[in-house]
């Protein structure tokens, strides 16, 4: 695991005494951060041996990652547990922040900690191409699917998402029985694979334009239904302080929204600007 | 009037072993016959080949009329062989009693289930074998609750409710403490009595004294020497029954 | 899975054989002089005994060591103890324990799934026909060279594109069915091959057909002979069920304890829930198990 | 894991032992009349060298079939066969071939510490000394019970919080090698008691200590015996280690096909690569056991 | 002279059963007894309280002047035992060879595991006793690769090595085939010539008539007679004694 022996007692400091900054991401999760199978490992990396370094990842939260850590002046390096350990807070160290798109709700604040927001996104329902739907309404008692310990699932089942009422656009359709499967891209390929367990899932609009690109038989259903506020995520139970590590790290970001920088990626990644605050 | 069992020319090759060498031997009706011969001579597989548990090579095996040529294949070589073993009934070293299934059970299977024939008869049958075997009192039990010995004379009663016309034997004490080989062995005497045709491999030389009509010496695969008892054990002929006597003497016995 | 061979029977069965003569005999000479074989067999008795107790004592000590080890006491050693939650598995029991039942419905179907199929394949290993040995080969190596969780994701993903569309429950089942089936070939392989030549031959001495053979002197045997091994895969199945829950539609007690544990953070809480009521269950079917076999190789054989 | 114990000899197995005194006896009678013997023993050769090809044959078939079901055709029945994206495959081989090593790597450090474990737990089981009979049996029961898949997250979870920070690996490791040491306990307790009371008393009868009994007599003879079902338990072993993926810091053969089918959506084409060189895995470390068994069985004993 | 093996007033129960009551013995130097009765009646439970394979429930054993009281426990007891076995020779009836050594290694395990003696002095003295039993060309073969015969006459020199006073063999020739029975039995006669002192649980009655001293009837734990072959064979007193030679007889021998 990352962490190291740290003589510091704030995390800033020995991320800067070792060198690297350990960064949780998915791996699956096309665009935002998926593998780079072409890509290999170079010779004078300072990343853990399970680790993977930026040349074994790509996207556009692993871009907004490198640049944090070039910020920082240290090597960017990723480590790839399961997306629930990650949201179950408590990372005893194992790694230094999360950069995955991980959107602000009030519960996941309770253990961890968040950057200010370096994009947005639009969350949207996603059906069968050739499903007859024309409305969110017409999947009232359907079955729809999404990851385990999403905010998306969170929506569909009702609960509390934890962020301000004027980003939710839409409620759930009534009666609708949530399948929660591992990531959010299991649902898009059970679709694909003509499963008809469900008949479509909520996901960010950036995954399900990602699926269409990809070839996968689904389209979007309707317009947005919330829109997220998505942030770096530290830990709160932390052993080593993580406070002049968030005030860097939300310099960072802020300067990027400045610049520009932000913009550029998300044009590139997403095809539209995704890091304006919607209104 | 023609002999039970006529062997002649058998061949048995296991693999590239030739077990038994152009074989011939003819058993008549009522005869008690016992072959001996050391580890190997092939005594186990000529009595195998009689009712086709080993396919012969080559040769006939004729068994109380039904002929049947060795070697062969196909469903009327099958139905032929079938025949055979309905007329033959085998003991085994190991007695190879079912397990599964009470005695008198093991007793009634072959009538039941081969020759189809009713259940309540099939069991007066099998009553009546017991009886003869001296363990009627333990048709209820399961085999694993019986002595070597009893096992033995079970397996004897379940060969004889076939009604067969010559029953096989092969080493049917070799298993058994000594103090249990006499029963059995009292139980064959009173079947030898009774008239029945019987082939007995045995290491029980006073058995084959007492009741033997003759005595056949096996070696390699091949009769060397067959006569009365009283003659071969007085005056052997052949050099390897001199020294498989010599050797049943040094054994201590 | 104890069966009972260790050095300390378990307890119904001694009590069945040791105590019933003991007291018979007890009662006969009630003199105040026992004799010497008495009491040394009572010392043997005594002896045994204690050594059961002993050993319930320290399971008792470890279960307590291992309860204690759960309590978030930090230790003078500098050693911190696990925290948990003790609201939330209060408050989550209920959810976690009712996929027992599923646990052990979707073992129920995959057993008998497997149960044939392994026979089946077995029969087939015996087969002098080649393409029959080569698919009940090919079958088990296939199965046995890939690992279950790739094949339930598999099954999951493969079937429909044929168009086979089963139910989450359905294509668990088939998954853990054809695995076991594979492994459980070995079993009735063995089952067939422990009824030995002898048998085969008395049956065909006595006239039997190879049919007649099969049914009514080999199978019976091989089966009576299968049934302690089946007994442990199906201990060893509700276990592997566990796998099922990735798939995500058959809310079985590994399903159920993610689940919840994810949606609130409590992930550790929920899993040791779920290892509570799986060792619970794998206890109980092993003192059933324990049982049925004590009353086969007791019994008629 | 075919162990060459059945009807058909393995390749290798039956030309080692079958053709060299063929082919000599052939060299020395070079007449054109053989003997009746040399006949029959041909016939037999020959049937049994035509079993073997034609199982080869279907396997052969089998195979095939099983390729064309992902050809993507559309049958006139009506059935329509699974569509792979073969570009897919060609781009991705490269990157989950690698994981091989690491799964290997993975199981070779998980059977050291598994056999360890299981000796240990056989020995406890031995034992008369009631703490130590009851902390093996307890290490199986509580391992046994519970299904490896919640094992590996209870580790990669708790140890951390009793201070034990682990990496991914060696989590993985310990995890594994419990697991498996519980069953392998079996394995060498069964080897423990092939060793007859005969052979302890034959030492005994000599003079030899309990201690000198255990390590000159009846350990050289159980590992000899514990050698084969070990080999079985390695290859369980390198499957059962895609379990690790779930944690995602181990970067095998599962992780990768998982991680990289999902990313680019091509999970089914991710998860057949993997099932292919687990299989391949499978069948080469099958084979090199069948070879140390017949070593085994063949050799000195 | 005093008596090489003493055993006095010997009890031994399994659980409740009473297998060995009150028991005396005494073995002189150089003489060979040997013990015959009918299956249960302690016979190898006698010879294995003797070496202490079976703890004695009460009761004296004497080795060559070692007096060990039976039913103690402790590590003077122990090392008692020890001393016990070192004079003591055993052979099995199932031969109990070590499967995993040749057998010249066989042989010396005693000699250099237990007694320390130095390798290549232990492989002079284990040639010389595989010599003894005809057996030195197999000194490297593994014990798989022998015949029963061959085996058991391994396990006569492997007790041989510790250069025991006294050698017990327990039924040597029960699991052999008839025809290896010799070669082992003459290995015995010769020992026996050559003075060791043999106490030999056995039921070749040849045996027994030719070689030994003196025969011991056992019945259910109790010696219940005692004499010379010849007087025994020919006028036996018990009437248990009598049952038991009828019965060999009837076995056919
Ligand atoms: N199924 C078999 N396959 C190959 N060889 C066999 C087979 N059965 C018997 N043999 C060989 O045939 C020869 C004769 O065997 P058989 O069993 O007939 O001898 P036997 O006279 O009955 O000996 P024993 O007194 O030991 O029973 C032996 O060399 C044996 O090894
Ligand atoms: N380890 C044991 N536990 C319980 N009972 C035993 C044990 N060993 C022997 N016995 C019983 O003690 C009695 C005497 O046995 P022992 O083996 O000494 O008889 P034996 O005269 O050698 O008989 P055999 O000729 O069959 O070898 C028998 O009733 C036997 O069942
Ligand atoms: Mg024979
Ligand atoms: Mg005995």
């Amino acid at each position: 695991g990352g962490g190291g022996p740290a003589a510091a007692d704030n995390l800033l400091d020995a991320i800067k005494g070792r060198g690297y900054v350990l960064v949780s991401t998915d791996p699956n999760y096309e665009p935002q951060s998926f593998l780079n199978t072409s890509g290999s490992r170079p010779g004078d990396t300072k990343c853990p041996a399970d680790a993977l370094t930026t040349a074994e990842m790509q996207g556009f939260d692993v871009d907004v990652a490198k640049a944090v850590g070039e910020a920082l002046g240290v090597e960017t390096c990723f480590a790839t547990p399961s997306w629930d350990l990650i949201t179950a807070g408590n990372w005893v160290d194992k790694w230094d922040l999360s950069v995955g798109s991980m959107t602000i709700t009030t519960d996941r604040q309770k253990i961890l900690d968040f950057s200010v927001p370096y994009y947005y996104t639009p969350a949207v329902i996603a059906v069968g191409s050739d499903a007859t739907f024309t409305s969110l309404d017409d999947l009232a008692g359907q079955a729809v699917c999404a990851g385990a310990a999403t905010t998306y699932e969170t929506w569909l089942t009702g609960g509390d998402l934890g962020f301000p009422a004027t980003s939710i656009y839409a409620q759930p359709p009534a009666d609708v029985q949530v399948v929660s499967l591992e990531t959010d891209q299991e649902c898009a390929q059970a679709i694909a694979a003509g499963r008809t367990d469900f008949v479509g899932y909520v996901t960010s609009q950036t995954v399900v334009n990602a699926n269409i690109a990809a070839g996968l038989p689904v389209k979007q259903l309707g317009s947005s239904v919330y829109s997220e506020d998505l942030a770096a995520a530290f830990d709160k139970s932390s052993t080593l302080d993580t406070t002049s590590l968030r005030a860097e790290v939300d310099k960072a970001i802020t300067a990027m929204h400045g610049d520009g920088r932000l913009t550029d990626l998300s044009t590139n990644w997403f095809g539209e600007d995704l890091t304006q605050a919607p209104k | 009037m023609p002999p039970i069992v006529k062997v002649s020319k058998l061949d048995k090759y296991f693999g590239r072993l030739h077990v038994l060498k152009s074989l011939s031997i003819k058993v008549e009706s009522k005869e008690v016959i016992c072959i001996i011969g050391r580890s190997g001579s092939g005594k186990s597989t000529l009595l195998r080949c009689i009712n086709f548990l080993e396919e012969p090579s080559a040769g006939v095996i004729e068994v109380d009329g039904i002929k049947v040529e060795g070697g062969e294949k196909g469903g009327r070589h099958r139905q032929l062989v079938h025949d055979v073993r309905l007329k033959t009934g085998m003991v085994f070293q190991e007695f190879n009693l079912f397990p599964h299934m009470t005695v008198l059970d093991n007793v009634i299977e072959g009538p039941v289930t081969v020759k189809k024939m009713d259940r309540s008869k099939a069991v007066e049958l099998g009553e009546m074998n017991l009886e003869r075997v001296g363990l009627s009192q333990k048709r209820d039990e399961y085999p694993n609750r019986l002595s070597g010995g009893q096992k033995q004379r079970v397996a004897i009663a379940r060969a004889l409710a076939m009604e067969p016309r010559v029953m096989l034997f092969d080493e049917p004490t070799s298993a058994l403490d000594p103090e249990l080989i006499g029963e059995v062995l009292n139980v064959m005497k009173k079947l030898a009595k009774e008239g029945m045709t019987m082939l007995v491999v045995t290491h029980e030389m006073g058995f084959a004294k007492e009741v033997a009509d003759r005595v056949v010496v096996m070696a390699d695969g091949e009769i060397v020497e067959e006569s009365s008892p009283a003659q071969l054990f007085a005056r052997p002929k052949d050099p390897r029954t001199q020294a498989l006597i010599d050797r049943y003497r040094s054994g201590g016995q | 899975m104890h069966k009972g061979s260790g050095k300390v029977p378990l307890p119904f069965v001694s009590s069945a054989k040791g105590e019933t003569p003991m007291s018979l005999s007890a009662a006969k000479r009630k003199t105040p002089s026992k004799s010497q074989s008495e009491l040394i067999f009572e010392a043997q008795q005594r002896k045994e005994r204690q050594f059961r107790s002993n050993v319930g004592l320290s399971w008792g000590l470890l279960l307590i060591l291992l309860v204690f080890l759960f309590t978030g006491e930090k230790l003078n050693l500098g050693i911190k103890l696990i925290h948990l939650d003790w609201d939330f598995i209060r408050a989550n029991i209920g959810f976690i324990s009712s996929g027992v039942g599923v646990t052990f419905y979707l073992s129920i179907l995959s057993i008998f799934l497997a149960t044939l199929l392994a026979l089946l394949a077995a029969l087939g290993r015996l087969s002098i026909i080649p393409p029959i040995y080569a698919l009940s080969t090919f079958y088990v190596s296939l199965i046995r060279g890939t690992p279950l969780f790739l094949q339930i994701f598999f099954f999951y993903l493969a079937l429909p594109q044929v168009g086979i569309n089963l139910s989450g429950l359905m294509a668990g089942v088939i998954a853990l069915g054809l695995n076991y089936g594979a492994y459980m070939s070995e079993i009735f392989r063995a089952g067939l091959s422990s009824v030995g030549k002898g048998q085969r031959e008395a049956a065909q001495a006595i006239g039997m057909t190879p049919t007649q053979t099969m049914t009514r002197i080999v199978l019976p045997q091989a089966l009576r002979f299968a049934i302690p091994p089946t007994g442990n895969e199906f201990i060893a199945m509700t276990k592997d069920s566990a796998l099922i829950s990735a798939t995500g539609f058959v809310h079985e007690l590994m399903w159920r304890a993610t689940k919840v544990g994810r949606a609130q953070f409590h992930s550790l809480e929920a899993l040791i829930m779920a290892a509570v009521f799986y060792w619970m269950m794998t206890l109980v079917l092993s003192a059933v198990q324990s049982r049925i076999e004590a009353r086969l190789s007791k019994g008629e054989r």
